[in-house]
């Protein structure tokens, strides 16, 4: 279902991304690893297409959209979780569910969202930004299911939520692919990334070193930590 | 393990409300000198909003803190940092244009309380050369000491954030989420500096890898919905079934 | 441009005369007086031309033009670098109290004549005075006493003043009270108001609240526009109270139109319609600039036109020699009427009219807005030299 | 007593026309957080406009009421493509300088072609004379500029919390990237947002014209006010704006009846009071703090 | 935790630190600075060039607030207005040598600074910016209100320029010009000792991230208050020269366009670079006065043509789009050099 080939993406004068091949099948979670500033925020940016300096090509469905606005890609069915949750202040809980326009059939209709994440129920009235971390970042993923995206990214979901919460978004990942639809997961949490996804990207600087299938990889975990400081 | 007889840092009924929601709930908390002390809980538990009244960033709407004895309650976030309690911050917060070199410079000077001479050359700021050095080295930023902050990459950042708190040299050390966005290999070379730098201080930390927690703390501290859930050693918060309902989860976690 | 210490006194040659109009050629002052101040001047040069001929003790006459956009620190600059640099012999116009009080300090520093035309300070022949500076057209005390005078000589008894709580305000309404008073009437109210201002609506209330006959208004341009507008929709017109104007010029009738002014009275030093001889020359200035002079055009053509007629007299235009020719100089030309440049304190004091702006109907051609009322004779207008505060010592 | 109660209502009057004045503005701000200083030029060339159309084309208010803003929007939409769009993600200080600069040009070229004057204009008959209420005199336009310029104030308010439009305009405006990676074509929105603020001062413009002076001059000081009142209010309130512009009105009416130089430091007291005690304004989001 | 945490190259020329240190460079501007205005009256006539320096003083007096601080002041007129009456009722009714009025006069804005700065640093951005207008409305306010001692509109005329009997420079702006220069050179440079201070590290930290400066135990507020009372100083300094420069003080030095005007100077140079106050002082001062001349009637079509010109197209003002090309093709020549 995603497709990308020779990827490449610049600040400036630096190479952030040195031609990076990604494929996400549909119902299929693949992950992609590598330490702090290895490129993949850079990476889903170029895939939801904010990142300007970029070279290589993005096919969705089968469909070339590298050249399309980002918000095209998302109406194609691209979803993103950003990593700094990106919650509305300006805009309720509730609000910040209703923004994001529907995509497919297979969106979470809003009682659906309340009953996987009874905190938000509790607290639709508030101004989004009022919620604290782990609370934004379930927010976060809640309004990415709000829309039905077939292709969802996911930028460290995992991130400062506390174990209860983690399990939960395990789950629900799993839902998610169970429906047919395709995950890439950016994780540093190794333990999180095995128990979810099939397929293992790693990443360093810039370069996609390794592909692994989650049996070689929960194997070679030790020795991954050593080389790649995962 | 728990030294000393003095308590660094007191709480007594505080509590925290935002319109109507009371986000922290007439907390008792003692922190005993030179102690680790752990905050853990589910998201929005309060956490942040405890360390935001513990620093002053915020007010409490009831309660009172005492630090060493001493009341702190209402001071302002500079007037605490100067009785000696330095926090880091959960959503890392940088001086975007400056270096990493002169952040550290700067918290340094503001331990000194010499910053109003406008009178005297800059340079003067790089006095404790060695200082600096070292503290750059400890974090493993003397490679980017000249490479202004908004450019550092994320984990570069959080390291920096380390920086500043040690820079203050303070008796108490509140650090959120120290580890939040680092890989493994980071992670274990921050408890290995916060261990090290926990000797002859207090730290009180806020995390949620139980791997941290475990390996740091002397106590640890559950806090659910404002209120105190759960205190005790690691081991035996870990166990309460309380805490495993309300935090842990059922899963294995290390 | 132009550098290096200030070569003082004379890089001035005798064949070349300098008048220069220093204005305000973008803002407020633009339309009464501005671009088409220049043209006046250069209307009076064309007619000293004329009038002498070969005669002409100079040939070569220069009018420059200056913008001090409304600002007395660019006037006050600009002035001194047209007496310095640019051979300004003279310098006309320049509307603003302050800027003008500031060019009258260079015109002193310099010993260089400046003949001021639109400010209308008193300061300027009063403790501000000095040997090189003129007023020729008007001052707050001719406006305050021809118009509280002779409205309350037709009849207009009780008073209510409403003025900007600014110098020129507080002097215009302590001229108004004095004449209303000489003149048998009562000042019953004066209501200070802020500056700039556009919502009048409470002063009216309040002013209409002890019933008089006048409501004098000290407000000029847009301050006074806004208060017109809403005196009109007041009811106090309808209740038979007349409306007085401080200062007022035929550019805002003509702007606003007839109808909203209708009926009110000021003072208006000279108007284009009064006689055949200012008609005459309206005409003239109508065919150059495709517009109806104000007082102020037709006051700089007088003055440069009379500096011109100095300057043959004396055969230079050595500033003393020129001061000495126009001081106690009794003239008459299409902008004075009954005119003396008084030597005492450089006022030039003339005949002034009260003017009613007309109704629509009565109105026969485009800027035939106002009805003479009454002259107002030199005497009575200007205030007598001995108590203008003025003492001329160098 | 009755006095007091005339100015009460006249100070609500010219409240009326301060909220409509300034909910432009507050819209402005609020959702693209601009700072937008040519808010003033805009009014006045609604008000020139206005006076244009009578004298040219014989349009009276009543059309000019529907005719204005819609030119004003599409001005507003040029504005916003040429020059705004630009700025928008930058910090406000650039939008104020732009907005400044654009002000400065406006007001002259209206200058050069209109003069410094201003413009003539005829009240429609309908709007003449004067109503009383229970012995509270006040110009039948008044009364009308305060029933308008409230259900104005309120359809605007009820657009921007009630509707669907509204709030993708709040989003589009915090976080315009993550809007667009949400499917939000943002690009969309920014540009009416404006063109309808600069509608609002176009429209208040209209108002204007029968009981102010047209000039090209008259927005410079009135945006000065409209700011202390989008202030008070709270930036990007609307709410506050319009609160704020009737409380600035009754402070102006009572301070002209009872202080009367002082009426209109009176507004610059207030602002400084409220900003102190409520450092957002009376309505706006409190800041964060950590 | 060592090198681990080092990753990826550094991008180049995303942005300059701003003590972007090169102390030859820095010599020869200063040299050239000096050089340029003491020539500057030979070139330009020699009020006008007075207006210049002063002006450029108050930019850069506004520079230490607006780019160092991050504070945003739209009422400094309230500060070089009071100071220039406060010098001219000096210099009138004592006749004191000028630089004792200049001084009064600075002295007198930094006295008057202290509770406005006191109240105003309370808040920040749009907020600060408006309750300094406010303040500086209320002083304007009293300013016209007040005839008797500042002349109301009429201004305050008649300012002396006494400077111990030397002729010369009493009645010729050209030796005048030189007699001022040191004090607001003076004055340059306090501005540029105050940012290079320690205070000035504290100010940047404030502008970048003022809860964390707080967290590092400074006091904001009283930092920030003292760089106003500093920086209303400067000012004052600045006032004060024009003041006796013109030898009258009118209205508009305290009317709210004057605090507009001096923004927009320290645009058009570049904020955050003590050098734009002067460059941005330079052409405002000089278009105005060509444009006077010019014959041009519509002076704020070209000034506001500029200003939208210069904010969309070098946003980091005339300087600083200069020192930012410059250093762009010194870091790219020193990573060339490095491969
Ligand atoms: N705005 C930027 N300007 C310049 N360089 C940047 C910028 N953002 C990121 N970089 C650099 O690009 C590289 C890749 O960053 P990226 O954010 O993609 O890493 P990451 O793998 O997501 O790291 P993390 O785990 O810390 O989130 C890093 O070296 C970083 O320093
Ligand atoms: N400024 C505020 N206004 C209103 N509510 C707030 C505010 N700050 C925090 N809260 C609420 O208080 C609760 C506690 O938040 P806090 O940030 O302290 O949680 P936390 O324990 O740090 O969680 P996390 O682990 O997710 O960071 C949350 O429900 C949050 O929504
Ligand atoms: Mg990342
Ligand atoms: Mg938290």
């Amino acid at each position: 279902m995603l497709e990308v080939t020779g990827l490449t993406a610049w600040y400036g004068q630096a190479q952030a991304l040195h031609g990076v091949d990604v494929r996400v099948n549909a119902g299929e979670v693949v992950s992609l690893a590598g330490r702090n500033g290895a490129g993949k925020t850079t990476l889903v940016r170029c895939l939801i297409g904010l990142h300007q300096q970029a070279g290589g090509t993005v096919r969705l469905h089968g469909r070339d959209i590298t050249g399309l606005p980002a918000h095209r890609r998302a109406r194609a069915g691209m979803g993103w979780v950003q990593d700094d949750r990106g919650i509305y202040a300006s805009l309720t809980v509730e609000e910040n569910l209703l923004l994001p326009p529907t995509v497919s059939d297979r969106a979470w209709a809003l009682e659906q969202v309340y009953q996987a994440f009874p905190v938000l129920a509790e607290r639709r009235k508030a101004p989004g930004t009022t919620l604290s971390g782990g609370e934004q970042q379930m927010l976060a993923i809640a309004r990415v299911l709000r829309t039905g995206a077939r292709l969802l990214l996911m930028d460290e979901p995992s991130e400062g939520l506390a174990p209860v919460i983690v399990a939960r978004i395990g789950a629900i990942i799993r839902d998610v692919k169970a429906t047919g639809a395709g995950v890439l997961l950016i994780e540093q949490n190794v333990k999180f990334a095995a128990t979810v996804a099939d397929r293992h990207y790693l990443l360093s600087q810039g370069r996609i070193v390794e592909t692994l299938d989650n049996d070689e990889f929960r194997r070679r975990e030790g020795d991954l930590l050593k080389h790649l400081g995962i | 393990m728990t030294a000393g007889g003095r308590v660094a840092i007191r709480t007594r009924a505080l509590t925290k409300v935002f319109r109507g929601f009371r986000a922290v709930d007439a907390v008792d908390l003692e922190v005993r000198e030179g102690s680790v002390h752990a905050l853990v809980g589910p998201n929005g538990a309060g956490k942040t909003t405890l360390f935001n009244l513990l620093t002053g960033f915020l007010a409490p709407t009831s309660g009172t803190i005492t630090v060493f004895g001493e009341d702190v309650t209402g001071l302002p976030p500079e007037r605490v940092a100067r009785r000696g309690v330095a926090r880091s911050f959960q959503i890392t917060s940088l001086f975007d244009t400056l270096t990493s070199r002169e952040h550290v410079e700067l918290a340094l000077q503001g331990h000194s309380r010499q910053g109003f001479r406008f009178w005297r050359s800059e340079k003067l700021l790089g006095r404790p050369r060695a200082r600096v050095d070292d503290l750059l080295t400890q974090v493993g930023l003397m490679p980017l000491a000249d490479k202004p902050a908004g450019l550092l990459a994320y984990g570069q950042k959080r390291a920096l954030e380390l920086a500043l708190v040690l820079a203050l040299d303070p008796p108490v050390m509140l650090l959120d989420e120290p580890t939040a966005g680092m890989g493994i290999e980071d992670v274990d070379r921050t408890i290995e500096l916060v261990r090290r730098l926990a000797a002859g201080r207090t730290v009180v930390f806020v995390d949620h890898n139980m791997h941290v927690v475990g390996s740091l703390a002397d106590r640890v501290t559950v806090l659910q919905q404002g209120r105190i859930l759960a205190e005790g050693g690691y081991d035996e918060v870990r166990n309460d079934d309380r805490v495993i309902t309300a935090y842990l989860g059922e899963a294995d976690h290390a | 441009g132009g550098g290096g210490p200030a070569s003082s006194g004379g890089d001035f040659s005798g064949d070349k005369l300098v008048l220069a109009v220093l204005n305000d050629q973008s803002g407020i002052y633009k339309d009464a007086s501005g671009p088409n101040s220049v043209k006046a001047v250069e209307m009076a040069v064309a007619d000293y031309r004329t009038k002498y001929g070969d005669q002409a003790v100079v040939k070569k006459i220069e009018v420059t033009s200056t913008d001090h956009q409304n600002k007395p620190d660019i006037a006050n600059t600009k002035a001194s670098e047209l007496y310095e640099r640019g051979g300004a012999d003279v310098i006309l116009d320049v509307p603003t109290s302050s800027a003008a009080l500031a060019v009258a300090t260079q015109a002193k520093n310099h010993k260089k004549l400046f003949l001021d035309v639109s400010a209308a300070t008193t300061a300027l022949t009063g403790a501000q005075c000095n040997k090189y500076t003129f007023q020729w057209a008007y001052n707050t005390h001719l406006l305050a006493t021809g118009t509280g005078a002779t409205v309350t000589r037709n009849g207009g008894k009780k008073w209510t003043i409403i003025f900007p709580d600014y110098e020129f305000g507080q002097n215009m309404t302590k001229s108004f009270t004095t004449a209303v008073t000489k003149a048998g009437g009562t000042v019953q109210e004066t209501i200070p108001t802020p500056f700039p201002n556009e919502n009048f609506a409470t002063f009216l209330t309040k002013a209409g609240s002890s019933n008089p006959d006048v409501i004098g208004t000290m407000q000029a341009g847009g301050d006074l526009i806004n208060l017109v507008k809403q005196f009109n929709e007041s009811g106090l017109k309808e209740k038979g109270v007349e409306l007085a104007v401080g200062l007022m010029l035929i550019n805002d009738i003509h702007s606003l139109g007839v109808e909203q002014f209708a009926g009110t009275l000021f003072t208006d030093p000279w108007y284009w319609n009064m006689d055949a001889e200012a008609r005459a020359w309206a005409d003239r200035f109508l065919a150059e600039t495709g517009a109806r002079p104000s007082f102020e055009h037709a006051g700089n053509y007088s003055a440069a036109l009379q500096y011109l007629d100095a300057v043959q007299a004396a055969g230079t235009d050595d500033a003393d020699a020129v001061v000495a020719k126009l001081e106690g100089k009794k003239v008459n030309d299409v902008f004075l009427r009954n005119g003396e440049i008084r030597a005492q304190d450089h006022s030039v004091v003339h005949d002034a009219n009260l003017a009613r702006v007309k109704k629509p109907a009565d109105v026969k051609e485009d800027w035939d807005y106002e009805e003479i009322v009454a002259k107002i004779p030199a005497a009575e207008g200007f205030p007598p030299a001995e108590a203008s505060g003025c003492s001329m010592k160098p | 007593m009755s006095a007091v109660l005339q100015y009460a209502v006249q100070g609500l009057a010219a409240g009326s026309f301060y909220a409509l004045a300034a909910l432009g503005l507050a819209v402005i701000f609020g959702v693209l957080g601009v700072v937008n200083f040519a808010h003033g030029a805009f009014y006045m060339l609604g008000a020139v406009a206005t006076a244009v159309l009578l004298d040219t084309l014989d349009l009276p208010l009543w059309w000019s009421l529907l005719v204005v803003p819609v030119l004003m929007f599409g001005f507003g939409v040029v504005v916003e493509r040429l020059l705004v769009q630009w700025l928008l993600r930058l910090d406000p200080l650039y939008n104020l300088l732009l907005t400044f600069g654009l002000t400065l040009v406006l007001v002259e070229l209206v200058k050069q072609r209109y003069g410094v004057s201003g413009l003539p204009y005829r009240l429609p008959g309908g709007l003449r004379g004067r109503v009383d209420l229970a012995g509270v005199v006040l110009p039948r336009y008044q009364l009308f500029v305060l029933l308008f310029s409230v259900a104005v104030c309120v359809l605007v308010w009820l657009v921007m919390t009630r509707t669907r439009i509204g709030m993708i305009v709040r989003a589009a405006t915090e976080k315009p990237e993550l809007a667009r990676a949400l499917g939000i074509n943002v690009g969309r929105w920014v540009t009416p947002v404006f063109g309808f603020g600069v509608a609002l001062a176009g429209l208040a413009g209209v108002l204007a014209a029968p009981f102010r002076a047209i000039t090209a001059e008259m927005g410079n000081n009135f945006a000065i006010i409209l700011f202390a009142v989008v202030v008070i209010g709270g930036l990007g309130s609307i709410v506050g704006a319009v609160v704020a512009g009737f409380l600035v009105g009754l402070v102006e009416a009572f301070g002209q009846a009872y202080a009367p130089t002082f009426a209109q430091i009176l507004i610059f007291v207030l602002m400084a009071l409220v900003i102190l005690i409520r450092p957002a304004g009376l309505f706006g989001r409190q800041e964060a703090t950590a | 935790m060592t090198q681990s945490v080092i990753t990826e190259a550094p991008p180049a020329g995303a942005d300059i630190p701003v003590a972007a240190n090169n102390p030859r460079l820095r010599w020869i501007l200063l040299a050239a600075g000096l050089v340029a205005a003491l020539a500057l009256p030979w070139f330009v006539y020699p009020p006008v060039a007075m207006d210049i320096v002063a002006l450029a003083l108050f930019a850069i007096a506004v520079d230490i607030l607006l780019g160092y601080t991050g504070l945003l002041s739209f009422g400094h007129a309230a500060f070089w207005g009071s100071s220039a009456y406060v010098t001219g009722l000096i210099a009138t009714h004592y006749g004191v040598p000028f630089p004792v009025a200049v001084a009064g006069g600075a002295v007198f804005a930094m006295i008057l600074a202290l509770p406005i700065g006191y109240v105003s640093v309370r808040r920040s951005g749009i907020y600060f910016a408006m309750v300094t207008l406010a303040f500086a409305q209320m002083v304007y306010f009293i300013g016209y209100q007040w005839s008797d001692l500042t002349g109301g509109e009429n201004g305050l005329q008649g300012v002396p320029r006494s400077f111990f009997g030397l002729e010369p420079v009493e009645t010729e702006s050209f030796y005048f010009y030189y007699a001022a220069l040191p004090i607001l050179l003076f004055g340059m440079w306090a501005a540029w000792r105050i940012v290079h201070s320690p205070f000035g590290r504290v100010l940047v930290s404030i502008r970048d991230n003022t809860p964390r400066a707080r967290a590092l135990g400074y006091d904001v507020d009283k930092y920030k208050a003292v760089a106003f009372v500093l920086s209303a100083g400067l000012t004052g300094l600045a006032g004060g020269v024009f003041a006796i420069s013109h030898g009258f003080v009118a209205l508009t030095e305290l009317h709210w366009t004057t605090s507009g005007d001096v923004v927009l100077m320290t645009v058009l140079g570049g904020i955050g670079t003590l050098w734009g106050g002067v460059v941005g002082a330079f052409l405002n001062v000089t278009l105005a006065d060509y444009l006077a001349s010019s014959g041009f009637h519509g002076i704020d079509l070209i000034t506001g043509s500029v200003f939208i010109l210069v904010v969309l197209l070098f946003r980091r003002g005339v300087w600083g789009t200069v020192r930012h090309r410059w250093h762009v093709r010194r870091l790219r020549r020193a990573s060339q050099r490095r491969r």
